[in-house]
């Protein structure tokens, strides 16, 4: 029944993506690459993808249009455009008419779509599903296999975010810092923004705890969790101005607290290491915790997943939008 | 459907590769980058569905059994909750980079970029 | 105890930069202390893991004691802990050779953030050596790309536009390698290695195989920077700071080559490459281009740190050929140019490191000024040219003397000659500079020897010495690599 | 009952192919933001109705929150950039033109 709505989605992304990348004012075509990102993830969801689906639409539809925004508001919006320009088109071409007939090729010996008997379902993956709540307790088998069968690769992955954090910190940063600290520019900013923003932040706060914590149970958990508590806060920094924001979270506290969280997970997967087991290898703390040694200690690496993409997100908010130099911004 | 949702990745990744090789604005660019790795992700996603299977999360613990068909792929879905999380932190880098380029060139295009970096040295 | 080393190994490069960010900023006089313990236990590691797998032949490594297909493994065999060697002996050289090179490169504030990436940059290439799960080398490639992206823009102004283009590139050689591990996922459900080299042979004369491989290696490629896709790499690496450039340079692309070895070699299968695609004439004209062209461009530039680059572009061609070569002998060589290449590398940048930090520029003038200011350097870069030129104690000799028999047990006559001329280019390279210095006017003041700071000195000597060591223990190291190498090979 | 909410997730899905329309053709940057930010409305009600036809829904009301919130962050970060850069109409594209906001 589904399907019905997958084929129109699946007919409607592939314009707006065009209309993003045709749109020659970069304002609108990162507002239409936010929708974009919307109907991707509906796309997700009625493929069953939930986890994904509440991902991109933190990510991709909230936070990277936010960054692009902050990096459009100090610079400008033009397009250049010389339609005289055609050799770089050319090669482009060539490129994409190869990649697009490899890709082709290999399409036409695949299984077909929604195939629960194909390799890839009826691989490795019938373990997880099968087998998952008996060996972890957590019904989220998204969650079971991120935080636990594959956890290394989540905290590489959080890792990443770590560094993207530190990278544009140390790339955007002023080697002297600026001079004037210059008048908070957000001052004579609209009540009702400052008012609403004041009022909805905690709420937001509050939801992203939630999606951390409920995690095990429903879509959601470390990332999610940490990209909207990332976003409260920089609603907040919208709202209140720089210099309040600065305050209240500067960035060398994020880059310490970031690599906490990474140092959370890693450290509590180096506790087995104690007693001559695996890294990562959970059972160690059925002494004390029981059966339900492997869904806790998932939380708590959730828990440092979520600090370090929390702190990251608002990090890097914070370095693209005033330019390196704290002074003003959004 | 295979065809369908297997023909929209291929046409989302070739687009973002255009996006990035064609371009010149360097925002445009990065916004190919990203249409080229949800192109990625459609792709992966459509290998794991299942007809007829519901989301990936237990509605009962185990009473009558936990049968593989009911439910989505998780392991495609990580993979790809990986590559979205991978790829937001690309996005921040790139844009990072392009803010300076900025500072420093006054412009975003590559053209302009290209003819004020050969002029001072060289 | 023995297992563990496979972990520490990556594991403790990656908790010193972790104890670093969340130290640096309260207490950044204890920065090098962390990160000279670091570096040494991580030394340490490899040289463990590097005896164990002496004994063992293999080791695997369970992260959360799943067994794979279901869990992420670590598998080490000689080769990887070869590697492992290689990547700590270099990052340890690089990371002394740093701590007198960042203060004149970078502001002090900037410090902890530069060492806790540096670290992070380290313990992700430890791991792509060692990692046995095709999905993770994805994201152990992005670990490596963005904390590189980083470290390398921070040579000023003019590096930020060749970063730029270096991101595009770096993200869509991982996207195709992401496509490519998508094909072959689909077709078989697993991303272990060693489980996808058991299910593979039962699709091999599938499309869908066929399209992986060549998203995978055009991925791989990219990263590499072998000939037709090396575009992003010698400017973005002339522009980078010179500490970056120690540890990228040496190790960034050799790393990618390995991880060639391994998914091609023992994911693939030789039997597969050689035989049911028949790849290996595109193969090998790609690598004898790439010698070519990046021996021609060696010619054409005079400035060491630029010719350095393309001699590094033309070396992996050398690589490439050998394990396309599928010659016993030739891998064999491929595997041992890995390594001793990347102690050229690493020797070959801190010399031009040096020369630009004192005598301030690296053109061949200043290079040549080297030889009567800077007597420990200039022995350096003698033994380290005749490494690359392939003089008999040294290890450039074995490896090539590897490649080209094998070159010629295969037919791939034209590869033996590309690397013969290559051989020749650098004996020119090296008289250009020896050339400088015997021709150059003398004015009566008399240029005064420069004592190179401690920091310099050692690694240059400890590299010169490692390279002459390598070149004389060749037969240990063949017979060491000859057991790991992957099944089917002639 | 289920078909009912099919037919409706399917007339909102053509509405959507009506807002592209406007976010083709749409003179100013405000008109394609409103568009957009209507698509996000309406991918709100489009999500739940899919939770209803999974026969989940408990678990799909978390995501539609995140929408609605993070569809209103975006909004107001755009609506800053609108305070500061007042131009709404997008004009030059020729290189002759090129104008910087400051």
């Amino acid at each position: 029944m589904l399907i019905a709505i997958e084929v129109g989605l699946l007919i409607l992304v592939p314009c707006v993506a065009f209309v993003a990348l045709w749109l020659r004012d970069l304002m609108s075509a990162v507002i239409v690459l936010g929708a974009y990102s919307f109907l991707m993830c509906l796309v997700w969801t009625g493929m069953g993808a939930v986890d994904v689906a509440f991902t991109e639409a933190a990510v991709g539809a909230g936070v990277s249009t936010v960054f692009f925004i902050a990096v459009l508001f100090n610079t400008t919006r033009n397009i250049t455009f010389n339609p005289l320009d055609v050799s770089s088109k050319l090669v482009a071409l060539v490129a994409c008419l190869g990649f697009g007939y490899v890709l082709l090729q290999g399409v036409s010996d695949l299984p077909d779509w929604g195939d629960p008997y194909s390799p890839v379902n009826a691989g490795v993956s019938t373990y997880y599903i099968e087998n998952a709540y008996a060996d972890t307790h957590v019904p989220n088998l998204v969650t079971t296999v991120l935080a636990d069968y594959r956890s290394v690769d989540t905290m590489l992955e959080t890792t990443v975010v770590l560094i993207a954090l530190l990278g544009i910190f140390m790339i955007l940063k002023k080697d002297r810092p600026a001079q004037s600290d210059s008048s908070d520019t957000q001052a004579h900013d609209s009540l009702i923004i400052r008012l609403s923003a004041r009022f909805i932040a905690p709420f937001i706060q509050l939801f992203g705890l939630y999606v951390v914590a409920h995690g095990h149970h429903s879509p959601g958990g470390g990332f999610q969790g940490g990209v909207i508590l990332g976003t409260g806060l920089i609603l907040m920094a919208m709202s209140m101005g720089m210099a309040s924001a600065k305050r209240l979270l500067s960035i060398p506290r994020m880059i310490i607290l970031a690599a906490v969280g990474v140092l959370i997970y890693a450290g509590w997967g180096a506790v087995p290491l104690v007693y001559n087991g695996y890294f990562l290898d959970y059972s160690v703390w059925e002494s004390v915790f029981g059966s339900m040694a492997r869904s806790h200690s998932m939380l708590i690496v959730e828990i440092g997943v979520a600090l370090t993409v929390m702190c990251g997100m608002y990090g890097i908010y914070m370095s693209l939008v005033s330019d390196g130099g704290m002074q003003e911004g959004l | 459907m295979t065809t369908l949702s297997y023909s929209v990745a291929i046409i989302l990744m070739t687009m973002g590769l255009w996006a990035m090789l064609s371009k010149k604005n360097l925002i445009k660019k990065l916004m190919g980058l990203a249409i080229f790795q949800t192109g990625i992700i459609l792709f992966f996603i459509s290998m794991g569905a299942k007809e007829g299977a519901t989301i990936p999360i237990l509605d009962h613990h185990g009473y009558g059994g936990i049968y593989s068909d009911d439910y989505a792929n998780p392991l495609t879905q990580i993979l790809m909750l990986t590559a979205i999380v991978v790829g937001v932190a690309t996005l921040g880098l790139g844009l990072a980079l392009a803010r300076k380029i900025y500072a420093h060139y006054g412009s975003f295009n590559e053209d302009d970029i290209l003819a004020n970096l050969r002029e001072p040295n060289e | 105890m023995s297992s563990q080393w496979a972990f520490l190994a990556m594991g403790i490069p990656f908790f010193t930069a972790l104890i670093m960010g969340s130290v640096g900023y309260a207490a950044p006089r204890f920065m090098r202390w962390i990160g000279a313990t670091g570096i040494t236990l991580a030394v340490f590691a490899s040289i463990g893991l590097w005896s164990t797998v002496s004994t063992d032949e293999y080791v695997s490594y369970f992260f959360g004691g799943w067994l794979p297909p279901i869990g992420i493994a670590l598998e080490v065999d000689r080769i990887s802990a070869l590697m492992v060697l290689m990547v700590h002996g270099v990052a340890a050289l690089a990371y002394i050779f740093s701590l007198k090179a960042l203060p004149n490169e970078l502001p002090a504030s900037k410090h902890p953030v530069y060492y806790t990436l540096y670290f992070l940059l380290i313990s992700g290439f430890v791991a792509l050596a060692v990692t046995g799960d095709v999905f993770n080398v994805y994201v152990l490639f992005e670990v490596c790309a963005l904390s590189g992206y980083a470290l390398l823009a921070m040579g000023g102004k003019k590096a930020y536009v060749p970063t730029f283009n270096y991101v595009l590139m770096g993200s869509l050689g991982a996207c195709f390698y992401l496509i490519g591990v998508g094909y072959l996922f689909i077709k078989t459900g697993t991303l272990n290695m060693a489980h996808l080299a058991d299910v593979l042979p039962t699709v091999f004369f599938s499309r869908s195989i066929l399209t992986a491989f060549i998203l995978i290696t055009v991925g791989l490629f990219v990263k590499m920077a072998l000939f037709p896709f090396h575009g992003w790499m010698p400017n973005v690496y002339t522009k980078a700071p010179v500490s970056t450039l120690c540890l990228m340079a040496p190790l960034g692309t050799k790393i990618c080559v390995y991880v060639l070895l391994r998914v091609v070699g023992y994911v693939f299968s030789m039997e597969y490459m050689t035989n049911i695609l028949a790849v290996q004439p595109i193969m090998m004209t790609l690598a004898t281009l790439a010698i070519v062209v990046g021996t021609l461009y060696v010619v054409y530039h005079r400035h060491l740190t630029r010719i350095i680059m393309f001699i590094i572009v033309s070396e992996i061609g050398y690589m490439v050929g050998g394990i396309f070569l599928g010659q016993m002998d030739s891998v064999i060589g491929a595997v041992y140019h890995i390594a001793a290449d990347a102690l050229m590398t690493v020797t070959l940048v801190m010399v031009a490191g040096v020369v630009r930090h004192c005598l301030g520029g690296d053109a061949i003038a200043d290079v040549a000024m080297m030889f009567r200011r800077l007597p420990t350097t200039a022995i350096a870069f003698v033994i380290v040219c005749l490494s690359v030129i392939g003089v008999p104690p040294m290890p450039g000799f074995f490896s090539k003397f590897l490649l080209i028999k094998g070159a010629f047990m295969s037919g791939y006559y034209g590869f033996a000659v590309a690397l013969l001329i290559a051989s020749l280019t650098a004996v020119f390279l090296f008289f250009r500079f020896f050339e400088g210095y015997f021709y150059m006017k003398t004015d009566n003041t008399a240029p005064s020897v420069i004592q190179e700071p401690w920091a310099y000195r050692i690694p240059l000597v400890v590299a010169a010495i490692g390279l002459v060591g390598f070149g004389l223990s060749f037969s240990y190291w063949y017979g060491f690599i000859k057991l790991a190498l992957p099944l089917g090979l002639a | 009952m289920m078909g009912l909410f099919l037919v409706a997730a399917l007339v909102l899905l053509a509405f959507m192919g009506l807002l592209l329309y406007r976010i083709v053709v749409g003179p100013t940057v405000i008109d394609r933001l409103l568009a957009v930010n209507v698509i996000g409305t309406k991918s709100i009600v489009i999500l739940i109705i899919m939770g209803i036809l999974f026969d989940r829904v408990a678990m799909f009301i978390d995501i539609a929150l995140a929408y609605g919130l993070l569809n209103f962050i975006a909004s107001l970060a755009a609506a800053k950039y609108f305070r500061k850069h007042k131009k709404i109409h997008h004009v030059s594209t020729m290189p002759a033109e090129v104008s910087h906001d400051h």
